[in-house]
């Protein structure tokens, strides 16, 4: 029911913060995002989660080499811990998204103070999750741990219910 | 025991209101003096609540001590003693808390004769309900605890339980309700008239009751303390008891004591006054939710602490999303009514959830605190037992483990299992 | 048209027609109306009964500060008792009736109560009803219970939803009169993000009465729609104000139509988190004590002007208006413009500018009067000078002043001084960052109150950096300075004069609770009852206390209020709990086999936050069938479960050893490289906390696994030391429970099961307590082997995703030996026979030592409640210590939770029984226990006595492990 | 609903947080014996005014944050990192 992504936590190890980003720059041209935002090329998204943690969203057909290289790449650097299992990424976008966000989560995510770019490490539906503004149509990436994964499904859906939204359970894009 | 020295004309009877209701109710006195500060008393009790009012009132009907002042910041009866939720039990796990309370609860079944005054104890059962097989064998161990110990308790079935209380929903996917331990004892009493019970019996045996009498300071001489400092001046004792709930860390720390205690919120709420609904006091292990209805009509309510420290007496709305989400979840039927007000008590919580009544380091200070949101029920057995340890300067057996040194040495009384995190307490 | 509706004027539509029905009688209003207005149209007088002595009781007000008005509203499942009828907005169907009266509204027999009054004054419950003892739960109180209460509740579940909202704005304000309206527009203007709450469901507050704002009324709505950023929300009652500027409220969406549309909620609640609040909440009008001021046609003057002004409503026939200040004036020529004839107004000052335009419209102004008795269409006048004068009317109006509406503003922290020209409280400094604006803070007159709201909100503006630039916007005029009002909190007489109509307190009351030394506000509060009514004490809370300054000698300012609480007006519970009941109460967490388990008949039990299969019963199969069928299979052959609630935590840098040696009682830096270790965690108190095993993957790498129960607080546990105390570590901590699922397969037939299954590892060389990697069809799996059991087993983690691929081929390996899956019934039935640990035996109170893993504590070095552990106590042999029991008979069962004692009818436990089970090794029921020196007691025999059950039975004491204590099943 | 000021994810709703207690008790050396350590884990201050405090973010940066709040007025004026520590407390 998710929508396919490659995730990896990586979390630099002690003082290895400029390693991290030097090594992340040299695979990916990304700079590592500072707290509450992420950077993205379209195909690769690092956000920021936790001090010295980001978790980088890859396409889904990368497989699994992806983390073992990035294992070794990133050796004595930062532990890397593939989520792509543990997590899974959820699409809400659409003209209410915005009201069906009122209704499970308590972050202002108006435009003034929460554009595209942004992200959270919050609690949507009382499940805490990452919240990433795509773009400002508005779009949000939402990541959450799997196993709740049905509970934010059904959340959402109940948060949406007003808005006469079509719920798309295939490829978890709620659509507003 | 000192015969009681109480003017037969201020007795309370049905007779005497309906003479007084004659002649318009002028003939009724002050239900406790305002008297002025003496320069001495042998007892000093900081602390004008339930059990600072009790403890006088064991002191001067139990030991004959009536020299003895309570001396209060502000008016009697307005901090815990005014705002729990009024429910008297005594179904406790642990042996040490099983007796105390109990022994309180006996105290309640005869505190109306023993004041004069009506505090309405209510002795309609009170209801635990568990939710999951393990919640039952601990709900079992309790009440097997309650009745080695020769204390009432029923187990009672998820049949028995619906038949009882019809408007429960059983069947919640998370918190099936597989059954209670019934206290039958257990009840609601009215909380200010325990206040207004305690202080005009205390008052009427020659205690004084000194209110707007803020203490500034506990004074000591080498390792014996002589008295407060007060708004009111300095009055001297020969002994001082503390029984501040909410504040006791503060009092404390004028006498130099650090404790193991922090002080929390809890709130409570009452919903409009309707005809009866609920009989007992029902308590549910889902998310803690306790309720009961007073004589009055309105449903009484609480629940979990907010859980950080605070001295505010002003709760917040988490707690409240949370505790209307477990009453609507249990009881359906509350969805519609309203809630009228909440308020908020400051609970002195220790690091095992249970009280210190005992002597301290210094000569002459007693402590009476901790009670963190149980001490209501305890209040006739925290005045009796406290007053014992000040008379006879050595703790009665009942409160013989409620020590501070406890901690130091191992012997906690955790009834939850909780450790020293007092905000889960 | 109803006998009292005016032809013209007011907010109603009168072109359509409203049916309803009061205690069963149908009666017509208009959209608009609210139920007052419209029995009121219809010419009700008499709506309810007190609470105490049932006097019959009209309509006060017209909003929520009703005391007396109250109705069952609704019916069945949507019953609502205790409904203000003056807060309920009519629609067609409305359904209501009167509340706490026997057999009728009319003929109440309870009404005797007010014969007792004067014995059944304050307090009197607390001065009888002691004798016998015994009679207090059986007689006196189920009296006394059924006479309180007013409405009936229902039993049945809510069948409406409700739901939350958060919203986030920079200026809030709460109220939508002419101060509200300039405050929200001027800031909405100047850029700020605005939200404009109003209780009522139309916009305007009083401008709603004054048909010459009419037009600007209008205009400021229409403006305040039309800036993007601004948010109109009507029928938004603000209950509370909270800390870090946080306030609650509750939209009432679906209250005004009989059933709430299919997709909306009946109700909304809301939080707003606002950078600036301006509560522009307005005044509300207070009584005058007085022998009948409260017969049914006694109104609030305001409110009399509310009902000919907004509703097009003469509330009565002929008025008498009462007054001590100017404000009733606007009252008294709307009755006389309404066509009421011979209005009177008795003001109790000696004069006033206004009287001559009064009197050209006909009112009889009269000065220096009080009224000092209303009785049956009757008024009595009286001057200082003891002249009296009866006037017939059946509506006497009355303004003994204005309160302004300090109750949130209050509840915000602010602390609230004295205003002697009103002689009210107003606000004084604020805490929080909000002001208050028009008569909220006693500002007088309409233009006033605009200009006020005007600065208030820019100001607002202004304190978050918005604004600059002039914003100017038409405001009605000034109305100019009005007289001074006279205090007047009483009219003495004999005979009842209230200050809480609903409650029944009377000025008597007070003076009797000072004359008892209940002086203290608080004290008279609570022994009176007086504002513990549902309306707070909004109308005669200030005359309360008036009294009893009067009774101390004292000013009123120094009397004071009682403090001010949440809720403004009461709220209903389904709307706090905002949708978040039933099914939705808690997160639901599933495993990625969950549907796997549902699509195989898993009987799925709730634990903790998870589901998990209980049991697999196959058809016709108890539970106990199912259980018995899934343990044998595993001790005989092969079994699989779902283990992946276990928490998962991923260890990673060069110092992770070193934080796990710290933290568990047992030592992990000697733990090679692909190996596994069953540790124990202490809190720092020496309690044990937690159990598990920790696998090392590589020199830098480990996993742990925690309990399902305590998979968060373990993680917490370890940042708070990693992050706190030993912040020089360079450990790497992340949970990974939901990236792999992890499936037990145990047994004997568990490695050739296994070995069909997993490729790259050779199970036969692979060991006990190892961990190993291969894979199955390309999914990486990770092998442990280890066992919960007590039987030859492993566990194989897969990334979730793949679990149900995994599972099902392990399945069917295993088919031709019989592999049975089992869930946690089975899982803890085996735990117990080998004696494992569980929740129930790490409950908080034991520790290492009497749980019988004491010997793993490592001899030196620093851990987690390593000190604490060895307070003497904690480290007294003689403490309760884990032990297996079995009963000597051994056709009786066992109970957890039973105590242990020396012989039946003992009152002192020696302990009890934590974990039992019906034993499939054994053919018994068998336990774990607790148990005053256990080991030494070991062999000997015990009672295990369940009062509750009323049984005792013998028992045998034995070490806990009752499957295989050498372990040799495990290393087969 | 308290505001915290993670110094790292910005003011957010007390529901993220566990509040974990008094954050200027030290854990003692391993050798400084029992008084040491039951002063760390039981003797509190317990102020009635400023007081620093754990909030552990565990649905946010899962940091353990120390900060500075008032016990009266719920007032909150810093907030730091779990290692770092806070201006002077003053009452």
């Amino acid at each position: 029911m998710q929508r396919p992504a490659t995730l990896v936590q990586l979390t630099a190890r002690r003082g290895q913060q400029p390693a991290l980003a030097a090594a992340i720059w040299q695979r990916l041209q990304l700079n590592l995002p500072q707290p509450g935002h992420s950077t993205s090329d379209g195909a690769y998204t690092l956000i920021w989660i936790q001090p010295g943690g980001w978790l980088l969203q890859a396409p889904a057909d990368i497989g699994n080499a992806f983390s073992v290289q990035l294992k070794s790449a990133l050796a004595g650097i930062a532990a890397v811990v593939d989520q792509s299992h543990g997590k899974c990424v959820l699409q809400v976008s659409g003209l209410s998204t915005l009201e069906v966000f009122a209704r499970c989560c308590r972050l202002d995510l108006h435009p003034r103070v929460f554009d595209a770019g942004r992200c959270a490490v919050t609690l949507v539906a009382r499940v805490s999750c990452v919240l990433r503004q795509v773009d400002a149509t508005p779009c949000f990436d939402l990541i959450v741990a799997s196993t709740f994964e049905m509970w934010l499904l059904e959340e959402l859906q109940e948060a949406s219910h007003a808005f006469g939204s079509r719920f798309i359970p295939a490829n978890a894009v709620v659509g507003m | 025991m000192p015969a009681r020295i109480e003017p037969i004309a201020d007795r309370y009877s049905a007779w005497r209101l309906l003479k007084e209701g004659i002649s318009g109710n002028r003939g009724w006195k002050q239900a406790w003096r305002k008297p002025e500060p003496k320069a001495r008393y042998d007892v000093v009790i900081i602390g004008g609540g339930g059990h600072g009012l009790a403890t006088a009132h064991y002191l001067a009907n139990v030991h004959g001590i009536t020299n003895v002042a309570v001396v209060q910041k502000g008016p009697i009866g307005l901090g815990n003693g005014g705002r729990n939720t009024t429910i008297v039990r005594s179904n406790y796990l642990l042996p040490s808390n099983t007796r105390f309370y109990e022994y309180s609860l006996k105290l309640w079944e005869g505190l109306e004769q023993d004041l004069n005054y009506n505090v309405m104890v209510s002795q309609r059962g009170q209801l635990s309900l568990f939710h999951s097989d393990s919640e039952r064998d601990a709900a079992v161990r309790r009440g097997n605890s309650m009745r080695i110990q020769g204390v009432d308790a029923v187990l009672v079935d998820g049949e028995a339980v619906r038949a009882m209380l019809p408007f429960l929903a059983m069947d919640n996917p998370m918190f099936p309700i597989l059954g209670g331990l019934l206290q039958p004892r257990g009840g609601t009493a009215r909380h200010d008239a325990v206040i207004w019970g305690f202080a005009r019996a205390a008052d009427r045996r020659g205690v004084d009751i000194l209110e707007h009498c803020e203490v500034t300071g506990i004074r000591r001489d080498g390792g014996r303390v002589v008295g407060v400092e007060t708004t009111r001046g300095f009055i001297g004792a020969r002994k001082v008891g503390i029984a501040v709930a909410g504040n006791t860390s503060r009092v404390a720390a004028m006498a130099g004591l650090r404790l193991p205690v922090e002080s929390h919120l809890l709130q409570a709420f009452v919903s409009e006054a309707i005809k009866p609904l609920i009989n007992c006091v029902i308590s549910f292990g889902a998310g803690h939710f306790y309720i009961s209805q007073t004589d009055r009509g309105g449903l009484i309510f609480g629940g979990d602490l907010d859980g950080y420290n605070s001295y505010s007496q002003r709760g917040n709305l988490p707690l409240v999303e949370r505790l209307m989400g477990v009453g609507v979840s249990m009881i359906p039927a509350l969805s519609r009514l309203r809630v009228l007000r909440q308020w908020a008590g400051i609970a002195d919580m220790t690091m095992d959830g249970s009280p210190f009544i005992c002597r301290t380091l210094i000569e002459g200070l007693y402590l009476n605190g901790g009670w963190c949101y149980g001490g209501f029920k305890a209040t006739p057995a925290s005045g009796w037992c406290f007053a014992y340890t000040i008379a006879k300067d050595e703790p009665h057996p009942f409160n013989a483990d409620l020590t501070i040194d406890r901690f130091l040495e191992g012997r906690m009384i955790d009834e939850r299992g909780a450790g020293p995190n007092p905000w889960a307490q | 048209m109803s006998v009292h509706r005016l032809s013209q004027g007011g907010h109603i539509n009168r072109s359509q027609r409203l049916t309803f029905h009061f205690d069963g009688r149908r009666f017509f209003g208009h959209p608009g109306d609210t139920l007052a207005s419209a029995l009121l149209a219809s010419g009700v007088r008499l709506v309810g009964r007190s609470f105490k002595y049932h006097r019959p009781r009209g309509i006060m007000t017209a909003g929520p500060d009703e005391p007396s008005a109250l109705v069952e509203l609704r019916e069945r499942s949507r019953t609502e008792p205790n409904t203000k009828m003056t807060d309920v907005e009519l629609y067609e169907g409305l359904q209501a009736w009167s509340q706490n009266r026997w057999p009728s509204l009319k003929f109440d027999l309870m009404a005797v109560n007010g014969l007792a009054g004067n014995i059944i004054s304050a307090g009197f419950y607390y001065k009888t009803f002691m004798w016998p003892a015994s009679f207090w739960e059986k007689l006196y109180e189920p009296l006394i219970r059924h006479a309180a209460g007013l409405g009936r509740a229902t039993c049945l579940p809510d069948p409406d939803h409700y739901e939350a909202v958060h919203a986030h704005c920079d200026v809030l304000v709460v109220g939508s009169g002419p101060a509200g309206l300039a405050a929200a527009r001027v800031a909405g203007e100047v850029g700020a993000r605005v939200i404009l709450c109003e209780r009522d469901f139309l916009i305007g507050g009083g401008l709603l009465l004054d048909p010459a704002q009419e037009s600007w009324r209008k205009e400021m709505i229409a403006t305040l729609q039309g800036i993007r950023d601004v948010q109109i929300l009507p029928r938004t009652n603000i209950f509370g104000y909270y800390d870090h500027n946080l306030l609650g409220g509750v939209e009432q969406v679906g209250d005004h139509v009989a059933e709430p549309h299919p997709h909306e909620v009946r109700q909304r609640y809301r939080t707003f988190r606002a950078g600036q609040v301006v509560l522009a909440t307005g005044a509300s009008e207070r009584l005058i004590a007085f022998r009948g001021n409260d017969r049914p046609g006694v109104m609030m003057a305001g409110a009399a002007l509310t009902y000919v002004r907004r509703f097009g409503v003469a509330p009565g026939k002929r008025a008498v208006v009462f007054t001590n200040n100017d404000s009733a004036y606007a009252t008294a020529l709307a009755l006389a413009e309404a066509g009421l004839d011979g209005v009177v107004l008795a003001d109790f000052r000696r004069e006033n500018r206004l009287a001559a335009e009064l009197r050209a419209h006909g009112v009889d102004v009269r000065f220096g009067i009080e009224v000092s008795d209303f009785g049956k269409d009757r008024v009595t006048l009286r001057t200082p000078s003891g002249g009296g004068d009866n006037v017939a009317a059946d509506l006497l109006c009355i303004s003994g002043g204005w309160n302004p509406n300090v109750h949130l503003a209050s509840q915000s922290g602010a602390r609230l001084s004295w205003d002697a020209t009103l002689s009210s409280f107003v606000p004084g400094a604020p805490v929080q960052a909000e002001r208050s604006a028009g008569a909220a803070r006693g500002i007088v007159g309409i233009g006033e109150a605009a200009r006020d709201g005007l600065a208030a909100g820019l100001a607002a503006a202004n304190a978050l950096g918005l604004g600059g630039g002039d914003i100017d916007f038409p405001l009605p005029a000034p109305e100019g300075p009005c007289a001074p009002l006279e205090p007047l909190w009483e009219v003495k007489s004999s005979g009842k004069a209230f200050v809480d109509l609903q409650h029944d307190v009377t000025v008597n009351d007070i003076r009797l609770a000072h004359r008892e030394g209940f002086s203290h506000i608080e004290h008279a509060k609570r022994y009176t009852t007086h504002n513990m009514a549902t309306d707070q004490g909004k109308l005669g809370g200030l005359v309360g206390a008036a009294i009893l300054a009067e009774a101390r000698g004292e000013t009123l300012e120094k009397v004071g209020l009682p403090t001010f609480r949440p809720y403004t007006k009461p709220v209903a519970i389904g709307a706090l709990a905002g949708g978040t009941t039933g099914e939705r109460f808690q997160p639901i967490r599933r495993t990625a086999l969950h549907g796997w388990h549902l699509r195989h008949g898993a009987v799925m039990r709730p634990m903790g936050a998870w589901l998990r299969p209980s049991y697999y019963p196959k058809a016709e199969e108890t539970a106990w069938d199912s259980v018995s069928r899934e343990a044998r299979g595993v001790r005989q052959s092969v079994g699989i479960c779902d283990m992946s609630t276990l928490g998962k935590i991923d260890l990673q840098g060069p110092d992770a050893a070193t934080l796990l040696d710290r933290l568990y009682i047992n030592s992990f830096s000697t733990l090679a490289v692909g190996q596994c270790r069953y540790g124990l965690m202490l809190r720092e108190d020496g309690i044990a906390f937690d159990d598990g095993t920790a696998s090392r993957l590589r020199e830098d790498h480990f996993l742990i696994t925690t309990t399902t129960a305590n998979a968060a607080p373990v993680l917490e546990h370890m940042e708070f030391y990693a992050q706190t105390v030993w912040p020089e570590l360079d450990v790497q901590l992340c949970s990974v429970t939901d990236q792999w699922a992890q499936i037990a397969v145990a047994g004997p037939r568990s490695r050739v099961t296994l070995a069909k299954v997993v490729e790259g590892l050779d199970l036969w060389a692979f060991r006990f307590l190892s961990v190993g990697e291969g894979h199955m069809a390309g999914i990486p799996l990770r092998v442990f082997r280890i066992s919960f059991s007590g039987e030859l087993a492993y566990e194989v983690a897969v990334p979730s995703r793949h679990a149900e691929i995994v599972w099902r081929a392990i399945l069917a390996a295993g088919q031709e030996f019989g592999i049975v899956p089992y869930g946690l019934e089975t899982m803890d039935l085996m735990r117990i026979e080998k004696g494992h640990l569980a929740a129930s035996e790490l409950n908080g109170q034991a520790t290492a030592a009497d749980l019988g893993v004491g010997r793993m504590m490592k001899k030196t070095g620093d851990f987690v409640g390593r000190v604490l552990s060895a307070r003497p106590a904690l480290a007294d042999p003689g403490r309760p210590r884990l032990v297996g029991i079995r009963p000597i008979d051994s056709g009786k069962r066992l109970r957890g939770g039973a105590h242990l004692v020396s012989k039946p009818g003992s009152g002192r436990s020696l302990g009890w029984i934590t974990s039992v089970t019906r034993s499939i090794e054994l053919g018994q029921w068998i336990g774990l226990a607790m148990l005053e020196n256990g080991e030494a007691m070991s062999g000997k025999t015990v009672h295990a006595v369940s009062p509750l059950h009323d049984e005792a039975i013998e028992v045998v004491v034995s070490s806990p492990h009752h499957v295989d204590p050498e372990n040799v099943r495990v290393r087969n | 609903m308290l505001l915290i000021p993670c110094p790292y994810c910005g003011a957010r709703p007390q529901d993220e947080f566990h509040y974990r207690g008094d954050a200027t008790v030290k854990r003692p050396a391993p050798d400084a014996g029992l008084q040491a350590l039951y002063d760390f884990v039981y003797t509190r201050t317990n102020p009635r005014g400023w007081h620093l405090e754990w909030w552990h973010h565990y649905a946010g940066c899962r940091q353990w944050v120390k900060v500075e709040r008032n016990t009266l007025t719920h007032e909150i004026r810093t907030a730091v990192g779990p290692a770092e520590d806070t201006p002077q407390l003053s009452a």
